[in-house]
């Protein structure tokens, strides 16, 4: 066997048993934590303290130009559409 | 009329060499895929224009103010280059191909101490470093580049799936048989006497099947910075090709019954889970390999800023400007790599074959270990899932979704998919540290 | 076998020390206080992620390849180095724990040229900068991230209030007495034998006492970089904590007939004035404090920016994705100057207690600035207002605007403390420059 | 007095007197720069040039869609209630 | 008192000279004219701004460590200094004015190693790079900020109109005997004994009459770099002069009648042809002018990326979180060339004078050619098309279409007049690279 | 003629040689791909693959806060315009 295809072998064995051990980890070590998450927790994640410098939440409701834009739509449709 | 002369002979019309030619037509086909194709453009568009900028003849823009100034090959300037590299060359003598190539040669394998000495040289003498040089030094040399695109791309990643159904890491870890086997499949290439690869080489080959971007372009930086644009090259269009790849490996590999297994709705994970988790993966760097710690510490920093709710702007910035950003320099810088005498050459049908044998490996390993885990367990895993632990995000997923509904078109296994196909991005992200822990 | 026990030699869980393991649990509780608390999470995150991935054993993430090299103690390297850094050590030599104590030593103290000269040998032996010395070498060592960010946040001030009410200056220049005092503060410590400081150490942590992030940042990795992690960690923690810490001083300070005093309602500010105001200050800069120009140039420069109303994409950007990027670098690069041995060290605990004496110091000298001026002006100011002075934008402001709302439930404060908390940034600023001059 | 304690109340007395110098001259060129603004300046500011690369000023009326949606609405509606 | 003393000796009122004052006078001037005037702003106030800081006394904000060393005299660092650039000083000697000037000269005139050397024993000597000196190196010594604003550019830029009416870019060809004809004029400005030129600072000049901000930036980068300062501001003040400039020379070299032609209407252009487009004037750079590749290499890939439609996301980042970052720091670079020894120099004057010469040159020359045309084909090109050629987007198209509404209100030239337009980016990049060809 | 005049002269000569080459050989190679395009290609582009990455287009109509709103609107308005 070449040099390089033993070297390959080995690289192989080494990362791949590597790559398994570490997932194998991540999955308990997930497992665990969730259940840990759960247990200590509250329910609900109490909404973190917003930081002065991020953007403001997008405004809850109808914004004013819509409500004037709605307001003259049905102006003038009454007056178009008056008996 | 003197300074037609010289507009002409510095023309690319009269200096145009073959190889150039076939590689500006390689750029254009990567522009004609990623445009008309839909192959990867963000990354594809970048990389063949810049290919295509690397190869203007005279331009130059691919190389360093020394190896400019070796290509000129002023007499004046190679005797006193000659003088730092120890390439021994009077101003008088003949400038052979011979010369040229010691000349080259010297440069590429210098130290540092005696590359700045040459480029000081230089500069001095009037030379300058191409645009796409500098590009590569600060985006790639520095390892910069690939990093900040892997945070940007956790801070767009959502674990949700993966921790609500924690084994299909697994199937990310079998998917990344397809890099070790690549490897093999180099060394027998190499036995076979058909082209040669170091074990660096065949390992930065092999990334490919990590079917993940940024892990291909920092794992070759480190391990084989010359076979780079092949390797990113062959990686992005085989991510672009999985929708082609996949589907017969997963078919030929799963009977109709299997590839009709529905699985059961995901439980809803909580908030606190996805702020917990990157800091569980980034623990588990610390305690068993710290090589990967610069890949998986920035891909978790990105997942946490993304989770954690606080940092929303930065968060923002890191998944559209800056990563939008470091993307065009990053492309750019690997169409550096694309210069006519790396890329031409046997290696690069290497690589491609062996990046296709890579994803195909992968697909199937991943398929595999499906079906093996459904001998053990009770709660069976549809084996279409499997093929998604190569990566591809979230490519691969929608190619398990879109098998799937083929064999039953009630099962949705997208969600599912997500899973295996997040894991896949951990599991590269580790092999790609334990290579770089045994080889770099 | 040998390569896992590669791995295994090479794993963080094998050569965590006690030190590394302490300072990953800080990292985690600065996390854990920016998610959970809100302190300052756009600083404290990356900072605290930073600390932890410095921390990383065997990363050498935070080190140069010159200190990886000296970790790794290859001997053949070693005697190398030992020849360029001039420390006595021959290849066949044991490597004890003294050799790398005087390896180490002479890496500190060594020139420009002798620093790049140990580099260069590194590299062309192996090794390579870690990433987040590489992020520090850009962001701060430069100076550039501290600065940039300053321009940011000129692009986001409104100096409306303070030139609605120009006397209010005084308050901000009052309230820096907490960066002086705690200079004195340090001395003390020092004089008593409890721990040592030099001037420029003893400055560097005063800094703290002008509670605005970017400029202790740049002013310690000016005065005394190794103390640049604890600094800004103290720094951004006392800011998150200025809702507890300044409400006592400031209750204990006045009367409660004084907290209730009513300000007039602020005079409207004409556009022009606010255009005209950043090049004033930049003028007085000109004239009396060119050291103070980089910080105060910056922030003149964003706030003209803003007001013009000519490059309004020019301040979005500053504003946004240019200052969120810069912060991501900036704190994973504060974050690498949290590493065990500069961190765990009695000075640090000296730096935290100083900086918050620093904060309470600046807090009671506002609030006694304000009755001082009381006692000249007919119009009187509402004490509370004086606690803002110390910067802390916007939270101070916030603070004396609660406090004064419970003496006075009609009386709102907050565009009145806008006025010394702005001043506050220029009054840290220029304190800044002058220890600049006197001891830069 | 040691060394450093004297270099330290050095420091403060230049460090502080010089802040207030400073901030104190700012107070007088500040309340100086007002008045010649007030006394000098157009009363409104003449809006500057607008540049051309900078964006657009948002279009102030209601959008096409918009408009298109209430006509819709209005007619689903009337068609509903219609008697 | 001995530390009030350093501050009063550091301070810029003590220290500032007749040439900082003039020169901060220019740059509140630039303030003004981009705030109140509207001239080009997104420019003129970072490099008004940046001229203020660069001339700040003692701050030493545009100057390398050397520079600043230099500045400072301390005997023991001047004599190092004086080994390291050869100039004859023993640490005794009195620092005259001729000392100073020899040490400037020879550090301005030094090599790459040399400088290096300075540079790195100012550094240990206690003294930093500026911060403007930073900006420069990184954005403009590079050759990168103006490049990637170009690409900028590019995303921006739309090619329906030139494609549909190809033989328009002989307009923009034309407009560019603005900057040839301007080197004439340097030319016999030198031969008239009045001012010295040499041909790289001639070139430099004429590159202004281009009416393109960053193709001026660039070549004067590259060919003379002491101008840069004095260039970029005579080409963006003239830019936003051209609607006074224009109309007088279109008007002269018209009849009414000429004026009133009305064009057909512009036929539709296909997707595709926008997106083949880049691609052939890549190639035809590939072919002719390698020296063009970077400029109009970057120019091609900006609007590849708009055209193509499938990265979107990099197009819009390119055209605002990245070119507004650039500009910002592209124009503080170019403020750092604007220090009162390089800009208070008979030469200014003539670059002023000869620049506007330049514009005059360009739209003479565009409008002749239109009408030149007009002798060949049938249908008829209005010639006020032909003033759009300098460039100048998209303002100079605006005055065409201004100019034939005032002969006939019903003529709209907009459209026609952004062929021109954008063809005359092309045309003075590749004058550029013709030039950098030529001399470079 | 001074060695600069001759050198400009040069220049000039060679520089706007080249520009008026280049461009026109331009605009011959711009007018046969177009006429290229126009015979080759599709008639309408076929619309590219959307990267999965790029931004979602704009949803085509009238997002449900709108037409909420516009409800409300017409309920109120009829509450108020009653008979
Ligand atoms: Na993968
Ligand atoms: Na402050
Ligand atoms: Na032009």
């Amino acid at each position: 066997m070449s040099d390089l295809m033993t070297k390959a072998v080995e690289l192989m064995v080494a990362g791949m048993g590597f790559v398994f051990v570490f997932l194998i980890i991540l999955v308990f070590a997930t497992t665990l934590m969730s259940k840990v998450v759960a247990r200590y927790a509250p329910p609900e994640p109490a909404t973190p303290a917003r930081t002065p410098r991020s953007k403001p939440p997008v405004p809850p409701s109808v914004d004013p130009d819509t409500a004037e834009a709605i307001k003259q739509a049905i102006t003038k449709f009454r007056a178009r559409h008056k008996k | 009329m003197e300074k037609m002369i010289t507009l002409w002979t510095g023309s690319g019309l009269f200096n145009l060499s073959i190889g150039q030619a076939v590689m500006i037509a390689v750029g254009l086909l990567l522009l004609f895929l990623a445009i008309r194709k839909g192959f990867e453009p963000l990354l594809l568009i970048p990389i063949g224009f810049g290919g295509i900028l690397a190869n203007i003849p005279e331009a130059g823009l691919a190389l360093s103010a020394a190896e400019n100034a070796i290509h000129m090959a002023q007499p004046q300037v190679l005797a006193a280059l000659g003088q730092i590299l120890h390439v021994p060359y009077e101003a008088g003598q003949a400038v052979t191909p011979d010369v040229m190539q010691a000349f080259k040669e010297a440069y590429k394998h210098g130290g540092v101490e005696m590359i700045a000495a040459a480029n000081a040289l230089a500069v001095d003498s009037g030379y300058a470093n191409g645009m796409l040089y500098n590009f590569y030094t600060v985006a790639i040399a520095s390892g910069a580049a690939p990093l900040i695109i892997f945070m940007g791309v956790g801070a767009m990643t959502d674990f949700g799936p993966l921790l609500a159904n924690p084994k299909t890491l697994l199937l990310g870890a079998a998917a990344q048989f397809g890099i070790f086997g690549t490897i093999i499949g180099a060394a027998l290439l190499d036995a076979s006497g058909t082209m040669d690869f170091t074990i660096l080489e065949a390992a930065a080959v092999g990334i490919i099947g990590g079917a993940d971007g940024p892990t291909s372009i920092y794992v070759s930086s480190i391990l084989a910075p010359h076979l780079l644009g092949a390797i990113a090259v062959a990686a992005y269009s085989y991510m672009a090709l999985v929708p082609m790849i996949q589907p017969p490996i997963m078919r030929g590999l799963t009977s109709a019954k299997e590839r009709a297994i529905k699985m059961n709705q995901l439980r809803h994970v909580s908030k606190q889970e996805k702020i917990v988790f990157p800091i569980v993966v980034l623990m588990l760097v610390v305690l068993f390999l710290p090589d990967a710690a610069p890949l998986l510490g920035m891909f978790c920093f990105g997942n946490l800023m993304r989770e954690c709710g606080v940092v929303e702007r930065l968060s923002d910035t890191s998944q559209n400007a800056l990563i939008n950003t470091v993307t065009i320099f990053l492309g750019l810088s690997v169409g550096s790599k694309l210069s006519a005498d790396k890329f031409l050459d046997l290696q690069t049908l290497g690589i491609l074959a062996l990046g296709m044998a890579a994803f195909c490996v992968g697909t199937a390993c991943g398929v595999l270990m499906a079906k093996l885990m459904n001998l053990f367990t009770k709660e069976q895993i549809n084996p279409l899932i499997g093929s998604a632990g190569v990566s591809a995000v979230p490519m691969a997923a929608r190619v398990s979704n879109k098998v799937g509904l083929d064999a039953n078109p009630h099962n949705f296994l997208l969600m599912h998919a997500m899973g295996p196909n997040v894991a896949g991005v951990i599991g590269s992200a580790v092999a790609a540290g334990v290579m770089i822990k045994l080889l770099g």
